[in-house]
């Protein structure tokens, strides 16, 4: 076959942030408060129940707090301002996701 | 996810505790958002798990993980390999020339890449992108949306790249610029639908004049293969959504079983032999305008008509919703014939609609969200006597759309989406360029013969 | 048709009375059937009314057309009819030389294609395609309804080429094509039937591995060559060979995606259960395809995670109208472990399904449909409207398919009840140089995965 | 440029044959009703059946389709028999 072909991408640009690390962990858990991130998805409270009754068990003196995301996209405006409210509070975040 | 990477940026650690299948799918979305090195622990919960035992027992597998994640210090050979998987994941944003070769070469190379659906497509060569791009007055780098996940620039030059290759003609152009304006109107909720477990696939009706300018069938077999039109403009969208807004199957597209409704799921409205108004004018658009009309389902129910009276219609639609499906986004697709029946019965597409609503009754114990200990007493050899024991399956007649389409037969249809997230239908205008007229008569001869 | 047609060859007038959407089809029908004058009178009852009165004042209507077409003679061109156009196509040989784009514009408007861009089959291109399979070119696989038009393996692999299948693909296209052809599948109504019908194809055995098969997330969806190219192919060869064209033969209403393709492999090496050909009574290292055509595809979220949730979710969601079905109930892997550790059987789950997908007599199609014409003296017209009635007629033609990615979700694939059609499996007859081909083509795979 | 083959299958049709004489009158004929699987079948030709008995007086014979695809073997030997009776035949087809 003698056809060529030069051809464009059809990647559309993203503009992908700069990769960033994670924030620094913490020395122990120990007396510290865990919030523990519900999404709604159904196997998530009974997850996070079970992740709070092991970590208790485990970890001396942890306390725990909890958040319920309201449906499953990203959080905006207010309900944003509520999470990083709550995140404030918490030394820690443990969440369910995927399904 | 993305409220996890949140949890990072306020500078605390965060932990995804993430079923194993959707590993991939939990380290993209956080690559997304510029934190590769997120940290997941994978479970082994059954999916949606609802027995105490299972979930027990998984949690407990993964808790030491857990600890282990809020407390042990990011090490360097992590975020290297992180850092590494980003960059892999970049490929092909290039503009200009990406590659040369024959045929072939060409149609192997991209699917590699992972930028076709596995059929072959048209080279996008600058001179066939640049014959789409007569279909809109748009500038060619004009962003017409961000489309998750990856939040990829569609603009109208990476559009048309993406409907050459669908073999779409530029006549279509306007059309998949259109949806894809309506798939990020936030009441689709497209960022969702696109990526669920529930493989959802863009509906997409059209409406106006446009449908008969490139030839969309609107009549017998619309949503089978056959019409130029209806394919490659659900072919264009769906490759846009693949190749602007990054969604690979089984990583970020996490449909368990997948929908051929993916090729393409693209029809017109037969307003001519409607006797009703058309989606579009009901959804507040003129007559005269084009428009295109969209939203996810997953289900598709194709039933005879158990009679040919105005109430044996509506039974047909009423009595066949899946009980699963309860108050989700529906499209009713209906023949001119029997959208004649139910109209000369006085009755609008509204009140077709309200009567669908108020007959269709599914048994509360077959409701998902009825537990199984209510459903035990209730077995389905007796099906409920009493009035309290039986549920609607639509509560909202504005979740139901009707539409009148397809060929003569006795078939009734309907798709159908989810309840369970807010979703509204979406319809957008369709601009047309100023050389319209000429461009329509430059492609209108492309069709089969046996059409003619 | 083909009956009234036989009535014509016996020598006997003749007249058909058709419903005005289905003349054209009536009309095809006749002619390649070799009496293209049988005359054909259209009425305009509603298809499938359900109203005495319609149904009288619609004949009444045509009546006198009715007895003209009994009784006036024969005109010359009824008298010494020409075949019309059906036999110039078929053509042997080059017929067409041209770029990408004027290939693709010219076999569109001959009606060859599904409307998307297809890979020009030179003779190159069908001769590598050909090294899929060790039959001879011109052996002919089957005759294709409507046209009945002959499936030699040349012609399939020329299809095969089109619709951008590589040769290793080529033995599940023809042995999908033999499975079609098996009268059990009911293909020649379905393929033309209003219904919309769709072949849904299950391939089991070592072949999907060699071809890279999707087996997991996203089966049906496009993206995986294998999965999208054979079921193409198959569509392109009952609409190049076979002949439906849409809205003429193929009289599909609404249509259906799922002509697209609807190709799945089975994820055999994840399931608790024998294979679909196994149960078949194929042995696990053959390799095979199972058919049945459908029409509806429900998916629904899980009821639960526990056995009796699973089954629950797929009783629920069979519509009443989909009486007597063939089915395909789809589970993925990790669901299906959960009811293997239960103790269920794919047949405990048929069972199950079977029996207690059930709706009271009065939302069951039969039963609504024997009142609305009075017919209460029938079996199902005579039961009480309360009374729960089952669904599905036939347990032997359910089948439990173990395929899909992670996730709570449950597939029903379904067919029609009203023609007993039932799941015809074949084995997939492999060329003798296989290892070497699909060594050639493994390559052929998207970079991430 | 590509030279490419065709994608259709050969058909061996019959020969194009003409449609059987036309009767003179329907008076005292007998006309065959062929009945098809569709549900509308039986009442519109129990319509037609009324009409051609109190229009123009002739007597009909019904032959009932037992599924939807072609008769074949025993089913076409019957099909063919019945023919042998009958005058004309009326079918409803298509839906």
């Amino acid at each position: 076959m003698t056809d060529r072909y030069e051809v464009l991408s059809p990647v559309g640009e993203a503009e992908i942030p700069e990769p960033r690390r994670n924030a620094p962990r913490l020395d122990r858990l120990e007396g510290r408060v865990v919030g523990l991130f519900e999404n709604n998805k159904r196997a998530a409270p009974g997850i996070l129940e079970v992740v709070e009754r092991e970590l208790r068990a485990r970890v001396p003196g942890v306390r725990f707090s909890r958040f319920r995301h309201p449906h499953n996209r990203e959080l905006l405006g207010e309900e944003l301002l509520a999470f990083r409210r709550w995140v404030a509070e918490v030394d820690a975040v443990v969440g369910a996701v995927g399904d | 996810m993305y409220n996890l990477v949140e949890v990072e940026k306020l500078g605390k650690p965060a932990v995804a505790l993430c079923n194993v299948g959707f590993a991939a799918d939990a380290r993209s979305a956080a690559m997304v958002k510029g934190y590769p090195a997120l940290r997941v622990v994978l479970e082994r919960v059954p999916c949606e798990a609802t027995d105490g035992e299972s979930i027990e027992r998984g949690v407990v597998e993964a808790i030491g993980e857990v600890i282990r994640a809020l407390t042990v210090p990011l090490q360097e050979e992590e975020w290297e390999e992180a850092v590494g998987r980003m960059a892999a994941w970049r490929p092909g944003e290039a503009r200009g020339v990406v590659y040369r070769g024959n045929y072939e070469e060409v149609n192997r190379y991209f699917y590699r890449m992972g930028w076709t659906d596995g059929l072959p497509i048209v080279p996008p060569t600058p001179r066939a992108v640049e014959e789409m791009l007569r279909g809109t007055d748009l500038e060619p780098d004009h962003v017409v949306a961000h489309l998750p996940p990856r939040m990829g620039k569609a603009t109208v030059e990476k559009i048309a790249v993406n409907a050459v290759m669908a073999g779409a003609l530029p006549t279509h152009l306007p059309v998949i610029i259109a949806a894809v304006e309506a798939l990020v109107d936030p009441s689709a909720w497209y960022g969702t639908y696109q990526v669920s477990t529930g493989s959802w696939a863009p509906f997409v009706v059209v409406n106006g004049p446009v449908r008969r300018d490139v030839g969309l069938n609107c009549s017998s077999g619309a949503l089978s293969p056959g019409n130029m039109a209806n394919a490659a403009i659900g072919r264009a969208i769906r490759l846009v959504d693949r190749n602007i807004g990054g969604v690979r199957p089984g990583i970020e597209d996490m449909g368990v079983f997948g929908n051929p409704g993916k090729y393409t799921l693209v029809l017109g409205e037969n307003e001519e032999e409607s006797p009703w108004e058309p989606l579009h004018v009901e959804q507040g658009f003129g007559r005269e305008e084009s428009a295109v009309s969209v939203f996810f389902p997953n289900t598709y129910v194709q039933a005879v008509a158990m009679g040919t009276d105005p109430e044996s219609l509506v039974l047909t639609l009423a009595r066949n919703v899946p009980a699963g499906k309860r108050n989700a986004l529906t499209a009713i697709l209906m023949i001119p014939d029997h959208a004649r029946i139910l109209a000369q019965a006085g009755w609008s597409k509204q009140e077709v609609v309200r009567r669908v609503v108020e007959v269709a009754r599914i048994p509360r114990y077959r409701s998902p969200y009825m537990p199984p200990e209510r459903a035990e007493g209730l077995s389905p050899r007796e099906l409920p006597q009493r009035e309290e024991d039986w549920m609607p399956a639509w509560t909202d007649p504005a979740q139901i759309r009707l539409v009148v389409t397809g060929g003569p037969g006795s078939f009734m249809a309907l798709w159908i989406s989810s309840g369970l997230m807010p979703a509204r239908w979406v319809t957008k205008r369709v601009r047309l360029p100023k050389a319209w007229g000429r461009l329509v008569v430059r492609y209108r001869g492309i069709v089969p013969r046996h059409t003619g | 048709m083909y009956n009234l047609v036989e009535v014509e060859k016996l020598g006997k007038p003749a007249v058909a009375l058709c419903n005005v959407g289905f003349v054209q089809d009536a009309v095809a029908s006749a002619a390649v059937r070799g009496v293209p004058g049988l005359r054909i009178v259209p009425e305009e009852i509603p298809s499938e009314c359900t109203s005495r009165e319609e149904i009288h004042s619609g004949v009444d209507r045509v009546f006198d057309q009715i007895l003209r077409a009994l009784l006036d003679p024969p005109t010359d061109r009824e008298s010494s009819p020409e075949a019309q156009g059906l036999q110039e196509e078929g053509v042997e040989g080059v017929v067409y030389r041209g770029t990408l784009e004027e290939v693709n514009r010219y076999f569109y408007r001959m009606g060859w294609t599904d409307g998307l861009p297809i890979v020009p089959p030179t003779p190159r291109a069908v001769e590598e395609m050909l090294r899929g399979t060790d039959l001879e070119p011109d052996h002919v696989v089957a005759h294709l309804p409507p046209r009945m038009g002959k499936a030699t393996v040349e012609k399939i692999a020329v299809n095969a080429v089109m619709a951008g299948a590589l040769p290793t693909h080529l033995p599940v296209v023809i042995a999908a094509v033999e499975a079609l052809l098996d009268p059990r599948t009911w293909f020649g109504t379905y393929q033309v039937s209003t219904g919309s019908w769709a072949p849904f194809v299950v391939v089991n055995g070592p072949v999907r591995r060699d071809v890279g098969l999707n087996c997991s997330s996203g089966a049906l969806s496009p993206g995986n060559m294998a999965n999208a190219a054979i079921g193409r192919a198959l569509s392109l060869v009952i609409r190049n060979i076979g002949g439906a064209r849409p809205g003429i033969e193929d009289m599909g209403v609404l249509g259906n995606p799922g002509k697209w393709s609807m190709v799945a492999g089975e994820w055999e090496e994840l399931s608790p259960w024998p294979p679909l050909h196994v149960d078949e009574g194929l042995s696990p290292e053959r390799s095979a395809v199972s058919v049945i055509f459908v029409n509806t595809f429900v998916q629904v979220l899980g009821y639960g995670s526990e056995p009796e949730d699973l089954v629950r979710s797929l009783t629920y969601n069979i519509p009443p109208t989909k009486k007597d079905a063939t089915a395909a109930l789809l589970l993925p892997p990790h669901l299906a472990r959960i009811l293997a550790q239960a103790g269920w059987q794919k047949q405990d789950v048929v069972d199950f399904v079977w029996r207690y997908t059930q709706v009271p007599a009065c939302q069951h199609p039969d039963w609504v449909r024997a009142r609305r014409l009075g017919e209460r003296h029938t079996r199902i017209g005579a039961v009480d409207p309360h009374v729960a009635v089952q669904v599905l007629g036939r347990k032997e033609v359910i089948r439990v398919v173990v395929v899909g990615g992670p996730g709570n979700v449950m597939g029903i694939v379904l067919g029609g009840g009203i023609m007993p059609a039932q799941w015809v499996t074949r084995q997939v007859q492999l060329p003798r140089t296989w290892g070497r081909l699909v060594t050639r083509y493994r390559g052929v795979v998207p970079r991430v995965r | 440029m590509y030279e490419v083959l065709s994608p259709v299958g050969k058909t061996e049709l019959p020969q194009p044959q003409p449609i059987a004489p036309r009767l003179g009158s329907l008076e005292g004929r007998v006309i065959g009703l062929f009945v098809n699987s569709k549900p509308v079948a039986p009442v519109l030709l129990e319509r037609v059946e009324e009409l051609l008995r109190d229009r123009v007086g002739a007597r009909t014979e019904r032959f009932r389709h037992p599924h939807n695809r072609e008769l074949l073997g025993e089913e076409l030997l019957a099909f063919r028999r019945w023919v042998a009776e009958v005058d004309a035949v009326v079918g409803a087809v298509g839906d």
